[in-house]
């Protein structure tokens, strides 16, 4: 019943939507998505265990979409105003369908529909990275679409693969398949090319190009469920394979893996975060150094493990709020150096305070979910004896930590004195993410 | 017969690496498509209705009809030139087509070795054609030439679930072509729209870091 | 009670014993030995100038610095009459005192706003840097002979026993260390001249330019008082174990003390300016060295 | 207690209100009874701790107080409301936008310091500790235009300092398997030195002490003051918490000792040449760790040579002046305060003569100056009275390193305490006595009473502690006797602590009544200063800060590091030429400033792989799935 709603809803809505007239319309249409998105998310999470098609960590990225989703859905509420009405109606009608994909991948179990999903998604957000019609974010959804296609395929390629690690009737379907009769070699080989397909969806260095095109270049809400949910939906086949292997006992290959991909993404994100000079491209590149180390969490294993997920969660909540924050400070200054952007105190205090908030939860300031999972990940990196990866690791995060801090400050502080104003929501749903992290910050919920 | 198409697939991709038309690249499409047409029928055990037309939509209709009409109408409607313009020059592409089989030949009998349920032959070609694929994006500046590199990866990828022994369940692979061609129809929307932005059809390469 | 009538007395004459030595030295009459008492008398009876740019400190500071000498003073023993005050450890107060003194006496200097007065100032203060090791290390070093107890009673067990070779040697670094000191703090030469007339070679002089009347008396009683501390604490030593007229011993050994001086005046130059703290760091060294060799000797010796 | 917290946590409110009056109303209200608690903590209750279990995996928290934190508790609850008080008067002369933000960092500030004393819970203690660092962060940049520099470098430095800790409480966490601070007694060595570098870096230990130079000129005054006073303190608290639950040998004591002389004798030299009156405190606060660093260190090594005496003493000593110097360091910084709103600069070379136009400032300032250069009538004094009393009692003992090291450390406390000495005759002579040198200070007025009435407080308090000496020493007692350290020799300590104070009683009413005769039987003529026969002195020819303390250069010059800065000046012109020397901080200029430019270096080395190129973007992912392929396949 459940899922009909789910898929149900977006595609009648489309079509509702090709009858509005108006962009609060569409707006409230959306809206009520997400509300109904949450409700049932809130209802799987109320009874967890006995419903057929959702297993744990489907509900945990359910859930945090649907967070995010409700957020967004609440922060479009009057922005769209000087958009043409065409546009968007199409910009709304994919936003549903973006996120009924992401459902979609969330639910399903079976490996190749995954994949079909999570290719939808690709294709769907392709058309609202390019929403703005400039030519940058032309170019932006271009090389998203194209890399990630590519990427893809090599992940179909994986599949395929696997497919043929499996003796006897093949199935892709995770709950079917008996882990003892894979084949060593195939499953290593299909491994690889799942862990690079899907990498470049998740924006694993050195697969990561798209992602700070896309996400400096779409609109803030956009931007915000690319690195907030979509990250993670393209992260569950990867825990999903993960699980298999880790059954099939070759976990510590997979880890391996993770854990070069995982440094690998962090050193990248240190070097453009000294180097960029876009406040949208260094939250990007933010998003990369998180899923780094989510990566090396579950490199680490163990009770790092939990960290990865306590990670995931605060990531995704903390950055969607800072990316919203970089909406309100483009809408305000309409530009993307932060060179040229200054005294965001004098100009608009609760958006600068917003932003520095977001900014030091980020960072992993208490009381931020980061703080106890980086708390984990390093005292992992020591018992398994990583100590010199360690130090190099404490020295980028304290590297780009001073970067972010500086470039922030320098955006908040100045002579500017005249004021500007945005409306309410665009206040509401940062500081309603922010709070929600903070209190899974201090009272973390049980996941296993 | 079987190994005959799949050897004609390879040759495809030598004159795809000496040709320079784009017209000849859709045709090499085209051709592709139909031996992957053949070999799917050859390849199917039990042959009803259904999935002769399962099969038939994926690569006649999509593979051989669809998708090369649209690549050769963008290529009209937006006055591509219709060179190919690659970076590197035949020789040296053909010369890294032939390692490209060698390398992949020398994994399908590696692996072959590892275990026995594949046909060594169509997995060396299909992953030969997967990296060609992946070289032709590399090699080329144009965005058309990249949509097609992609094509010609997807058919590689085509063929390499034709080589694994088990096949998909019907519902997937439709969903995949869906996919592949929903993502293409897009990418041509793309190419269009960066053509009378950009005015012109090289990959655009303005965001970056410096 | 006698210690301190003693003490109150006993100051003014140290200095016109030196001055008196040294005229006598040079073939001079030179002035009664009692001068000082008439000088500081006559002073105490005179009106004061007062920079215009002195604030409460220059009011206060001839009082303060005054009453704290006279405190450390109150711990010094005089003769085997014990001190008046004596307590486990009061040698840190007697020091601290002296020091407190000093302090007050130098933003005395600089509220007048000359620069000469700040020149002598700073000269003044850059001494104690070394001198209040030297003090504690020499009081740590008495400490081994007889004990952590008061600074009367450290004084008064025999430092120096004729039978203990060890203790010769420990003695007369000591006094040799606290003799500098003396010398010092007092303002003698070589280390500084008090009859100079040229301002840019004083050190303690200068520091009073702007002070007259009434507290230039306390000052220079305060300088004497001084002296004489020191001037005591080496006498204490100086005392043998087996002697009968402590007294006499003791105003002996003062005024010996003064007969030195006053022959090391007149027999020596004034040192260059920026070769002093070299020269004060000599009583340091020394106590150092007192100090190693008790270490050796507490542990039996090398 | 908890109705305490509560008023505490309600201060936010006004805060929020921008009502900075009402805010400090309500830190004095709460504070007090807070204060009285631990007071009673101290001397007679104990406290039930209580458990409050979160999920997986921080557990059961343990939260709850010693009477270790109840001694530091009683400091902070008495030094944060007079800070938050003096906070609202100086920002009233200092009107900046942000008042609301900043109160709220304060309240944060004070709240997370009295949280550090309670968790038992190392997570939990660390959360707390990241908090303090954050919120004294946002404090120090309250201006937001000169301060960011520094703040960063603050904050910089304080996130390295909680990686240390971090790794530390990891290492113990990974050891014990639980997060209990009773994990820390007896730890294994490596974790205890993370956590002790972690500490030494808030506590301000050289060589990790780079940032208090840099982080306190800038802040408001009553925010250096809190953090220069108290906020250190956290890092004490931590490092005493470890020496307390463990046994050292007697090499780590050693180092310890040599750290701690280099502190104070680092900070005083730099505090006698700096020439701004916040970089002269901050330097001192340098120093004053470094003392109680000493007396920490006298006190183990007390226990190490079996001298209880020694080791009661020393302990004593060091607890004293943590809270002495919390009171005097505050009272100068807020001091400070006061000048800068007088006369808009902290130069103390413009400044001079001040005295006379605010003497209630100066007043204070003096007593600030004999506390903090250990003169008696001060409280600094009794603490280093305390601390070398321990040391004597090495002396005779037979006990080698006893004996040595207490030589070494009588000599350095005493040519420390000179040099402070010097450094702050210094502070007050040139900013206080003499002529006004330039402008800014010949039209300085005295502040309102407002400002005056925090400092008054801490005066009095600095007079109280350092008269009555037995005071503080009641206060730190039942600390010393928690440690179970021998207590048999403190009555005879208290006597002459006891002996020490009527002394000082007969030095004051000395100098009262002679002063007195004064004022009675000497009439004053008002005269100038007599310039030497020189006709026309002027006030720019006074002796300046660096001449005071130009006999000891040519020995402090081996230790400083000078930027010697020559400006040409034209004659013709009447533009005089300048030479400015100004002490730079060499654990900056030669290890981070090159480690940092090394660093962005090795990173711009990479930073050319984003070309903008799709092709070259298909070619990275196709060389590494190649290269990982290879690797798994043939590797492996």
């Amino acid at each position: 019943m459940l899922p009909i709603i789910l898929f149900a809803y977006p595609i009648l809505a489309s079509l509702v939507a090709l009858i509005l007239d108006r962009n609060l319309k569409l707006e409230l249409l959306v809206l009520l998505h997400a509300l109904l998105h949450i409700s049932i998310g809130i209802y799987g999470f109320l009874n967890r265990g006995n419903l057929g098609s959702m297993d744990d960590l489907g509900l945990f990225m359910f859930l945090i979409t649907s967070f995010l989703y409700l957020a967004v859905a609440f922060y479009r509420i009057n922005s769209g105003t000087e958009h043409a009405l065409k546009a968007y109606r199409i910009h709304s009608i994919f936003l549903m369908l973006f996120i009924a994909a992401m459902d979609a991948a969330c639910l399903v179990k079976d490996i190749g529909l995954i994949w079909v999903f999570v290719e939808a998604t690709t294709i769907t957000s392709a058309m609202l990275i390019s929403f703005e019609n400039s030519k940058s974010s032309l170019e932006a959804a271009w090389k998203y679409l194209f890399i990630c296609s590519v990427g893809i395929a090599l992940a179909f390629v994986g599949i395929l693969l696997f497919v043929l690690a499996q003796p006897e009737q093949a199935s892709l379907h995770l709950g079917k398949i008996q882990v003892h009769t894979l084949s060593p070699f195939w499953l290593k080989l299909s491994f690889i090319f799942i862990l690079v397909g899907f990498g470049t969806k998740i924006g694993l260095a050195p697969l990561h190009f798209w992602l700070p095109d896309a996400h400096s270049e779409a609109p803030a809400p956009v931007s915000a469920l690319l690195s907030g949910a979509l990250l993670n939906t393209a992260l569950l086949p990867v825990l999903r394979i993960d699980r298999i292997m880790r059954n099939a006992g070759m976990g510590n290959l997979a880890q391996d893996l993770y854990l070069v991909m995982g440094f690998l993404s962090v050193f990248v994100a240190t070097v453009f975060i000294l180097k960029t000079r876009n406040y949208k491209r260094l939250l990007a590149y933010s998003s990369i150094e998180n899923m780094g180390l989510i990566m090396i969490a579950f490199g680490l294993g163990g009770v790092a493990i939990y960290a990865g997920y306590l990670h995931i969660l605060g990531h995704s909540l903390v950055k969607a709020a800072f990316f919203l924050c970089a909406g309100n400070i483009l809408s305000i200054y309409h530009d993307k150096h932060h060179a040229n952007i200054n005294s965001l105190f004098n100009r608009n205090r609760t958006t600068a305070w917003l932003w520095l908030l977001a900014l030091i939860m980020i960072l992993g300031f208490p009381p931020s979910p980061l703080f106890v999972s980086k708390f984990f990940i390093i005292s992992a990196m020591i018992s398994q004896g990583y100590i010199l990866p360690m130090i190099a690791l404490i020295l980028m995060l304290a590297v780009i930590a001073w970067s972010m801090m500086r470039i922030s400050l320098g955006m908040c502080c100045g002579e500017n004195q005249n004021k500007a104003r945005l409306p309410l929501w665009t206040y509401l749903s940062p500081t309603a993410l922010l709070l929600i992290a903070a209190i899974l910050g201090i009272w973390l919920p049980a996941f296993d | 017969m079987l190994e005959i198409l799949v050897l004609a697939f390879g040759v495809t991709l030598l004159f795809a690496s000496v040709t320079n038309m784009l017209h000849s690249l859709i045709r090499i499409l085209v051709v592709q498509g139909l031996i992957l047409f053949a070999v799917t029928l050859l390849k199917s055990t039990q042959l009803n209705w259904l999935s002769f037309g399962f099969i038939a939509l994926e690569t006649l209709i999509f593979k051989t009809i669809l998708i090369p009409w649209f690549l050769s109408d963008t290529i009209r409607h937006n006055a591509i030139h219709r060179e190919v313009e690659a970076y590197v020059s035949n020789f040296f592409s053909l010369t890294l087509m032939s390692v490209i089989f060698l390398g992949s030949f020398a994994l399908a009998i590696f692996s072959e070795q590892q275990s026995g349920k594949l046909f060594p032959l169509e997995f060396g070609i299909a992953f030969a054609t997967i990296i060609k694929g992946l070289f032709i994006i590399i090699a080329n500046k144009k965005l058309i030439t990249h949509l097609m590199g992609y094509l010609i990866m997807e058919n590689g990828i085509f063929l390499l679930s034709l080589a694994v022994g088990g096949d998909l369940p019907h519902i997937i692979s439709l969903g995949i072509s869906l996919d592949i061609m929903l993502s293409v129809l897009i990418a041509v929307l793309f190419i269009k729209r960066i053509k009378s932005t950009f005015d012109d059809a090289d990959s655009p390469g303005h965001l970056r870091e410096d | 009670m006698i210690s301190l009538l003693w003490i109150l007395l006993l100051p003014l004459f140290m200095p016109g014993l030196i001055s008196r030595v040294k005229a006598i030295m040079v073939g001079r009459k030179g002035q009664s030995l009692l001068q000082p008492y008439y000088h500081f008398l006559k002073l105490l009876r005179k009106d004061e100038v007062i920079s215009s740019s002195a604030s409460f400190i220059t009011r206060l500071a001839p009082s303060i610095a005054l009453s704290a000498t006279l405190c450390a003073a109150l711990f010094v023993p005089v003769g085997r009459s014990s001190s008046l005050l004596s307590f486990q450890g009061d040698f840190i107060l007697v020091l601290y005192l002296l020091a407190l003194a000093k302090g007050i006496m130098v933003l005395a200097a600089m509220d007048s706003g000359s620069s000469f007065e700040g020149m002598g100032a700073s000269r003044e203060i850059s001494f104690t840097a070394f001198l209040e090791p030297a003090f504690m290390l020499i009081m740590a070093g008495l400490i081994f002979t007889s004990g952590f107890t008061s600074l009367n009673s450290l004084l008064d067990s025999y430092i120096i026993n004729n039978h203990e070779v060890w203790s010769l040697v420990v003695g007369a670094f000591t006094i040799f260390a606290l003799f500098i000191m003396l010398l010092v703090e007092s303002a003698r030469v070589p280390f500084d001249d008090p009859n100079t007339h040229l301002e840019l070679t004083m050190i303690h002089e200068v520091m009073i330019l702007d002070y007259s009347g009434f507290s230039l008396g306390l000052i220079h009683y305060t300088a004497a008082l001084k002296m004489l501390i020191y001037a005591s604490l080496i006498a204490q030593i100086m005392i043998p174990q087996n002697a009968q007229w402590h007294m006499g011993w003791y105003l002996l050994c003062v005024l010996g003390l003064g007969l030195v001086t006053g022959i090391v005046e007149s027999m020596m130059a004034r040192f260059r300016m920026n070769r002093n703290l070299e020269l004060v760091l000599v009583p340091l060294s020394i106590s150092v060295l007192a100090i190693a060799a008790l270490i050796a000797r507490s542990l039996g010796g090398w | 207690m908890s109705i305490g917290f509560l008023i505490l946590f309600l201060a936010i409110i006004p805060a929020l209100w921008k009502r900075s009056g009402l805010f400090s109303i309500l830190w004095l209200l709460g504070s007090g009874i807070i204060a009285f608690e631990y007071l009673e903590v101290i001397y007679s209750r104990t406290v039930q701790d209580f458990m409050i279990s979160f999920p997986y995996p921080i557990g059961t928290a343990n939260i709850g107080i010693s009477k270790l934190s109840a001694f530091f508790g009683t400091v902070f609850a008495i030094g944060l409301p007079l800070g938050m008080l003096y906070g609202h008067f100086y920002l009233k002369q200092h009107p900046s936008e942000g008042i609301r933000s900043h109160l709220f960092w304060l309240g944060i500030l004070g709240l997370s310091m009295h949280g550090i004393l309670w968790m038992k819970h190392s997570l939990l203690f660390l959360m707390v500790w990241e908090l303090m660092s954050i919120s004294s962060f946002f404090c120090v940049i309250h201006d937001r235009q000169q301060s960011l520099k520094a703040g960063l470098n603050y904050i910089i430095t304080m996130q390295i300092g909680a990686a240390f800790l971090m790794v530390g409480f990891g290492l113990m966490f990974i050891h014990t398997g639980s997060f209990d601070f009773n994990g820390l007694e007896n730890m294994p060595r490596l974790p205890m030195y993370l956590l002790l570098i972690g500490f030494a870096f808030k506590a301000g230990f050289v060589p990790l002490a780079s940032w208090l130079p840099q982080a306190h000129p800038v802040a408001p005054a009553h925010v250096s003051g809190m953090m220069s006073g108290l906020m250190i303190k956290a890092g004490l608290y931590g490092i005493i918490l470890i020496l307390l639950t463990n046994a050292f040998s007697l090499w780590e004591i050693l180092v310890f000792c040599l750290l701690s002389i280099i502190s104070a004798f680092w900070g005083v030299i730099h505090a006698m040449v700096s020439t701004n009156i916040k970089k002269v405190l901050a330097y001192s606060s340098i120093e004053n760790i470094g003392i109680i660093g000493i007396g920490l260190c006298v006190g183990l090594l007390g226990k190490d040579a079996g001298i209880p005496a020694m080791a009661t003493l020393g302990f004593a000593g060091a607890f004293l002046h943590i809270f002495f110097h919390s009171m005097f360091k505050a009272l100068l910084f807020y001091l400070s305060g006061n000048v800068l709103v007088a006369s808009h600069t902290l130069e103390i070379d413009k400044l001079g003569g001040l005295a006379k136009s605010m003497p209630f400032t100066a007043v204070y300032f003096l007593v600030g100056t004999i506390a903090i250069s250990a003169l008696p009538l001060g409280n600094g004094f009794i603490s280093e009275f305390t601390i070398l009393y321990g040391i004597f009692h090495a002396m005779g003992a037979n006990d080698l390193p006893a004996m040595v090291f207490g030589a070494v450390l009588l000599s350095v406390l005493a040519f420390v305490g000179a040099l402070a000495l010097i450094a702050f005759s210094k502070l007050f002579a040139i900013i206080f006595l003499g002529e006004a040198r330039q402008e800014e200070a010949r039209n300085a007025q005295e502040c309102p009473r407002g400002m005056r009435i925090p400092q008054l407080v801490l005066g009095l308090g600095i007079l109280a502690t350092g008269g009555i000496a037995n005071l503080g020493l009641r206060f730190v007692k039942p600390i010393l006797r928690w440690m179970a350290l021998d207590m048999t020799m403190i009555r005879d300590f208290q006597t002459t602590l006891n002996q020490v104070s009527i002394v000082l009683a007969i030095v004051v009413l000395l100098s009262a009544l002679l002063y007195l005769i004064r004022r009675m039987c000497v009439r004053e003529s008002i005269s100038a200063t007599w310039g030497c026969g020189y006709q026309k002195p002027n006030p720019r020819m006074q002796y300046g800060s660096y001449a005071f303390v130009h006999p000891l250069s040519y020995f402090l010059k081996p230790f400083i590091l000078f930027s010697k800065k020559q400006k040409q000046g034209d004659m013709a012109k009447g533009i005089n030429p300048i030479n400015s020397m100004e002490a730079v901080d060499p654990i900056f200029k030669y290890i981070v400033e090159p480690v940092s430019k090394a660093m962005s270096w090795f990173f711009e080395l990479f930073s050319h792989i984003h070309n903008g190129k799709t092709n070259s973007y298909i070619a990275w992912c196709l060389g590494f799935l190649i290269l990982i392929i290879i690797w798994v396949l043939g590797v492996r």
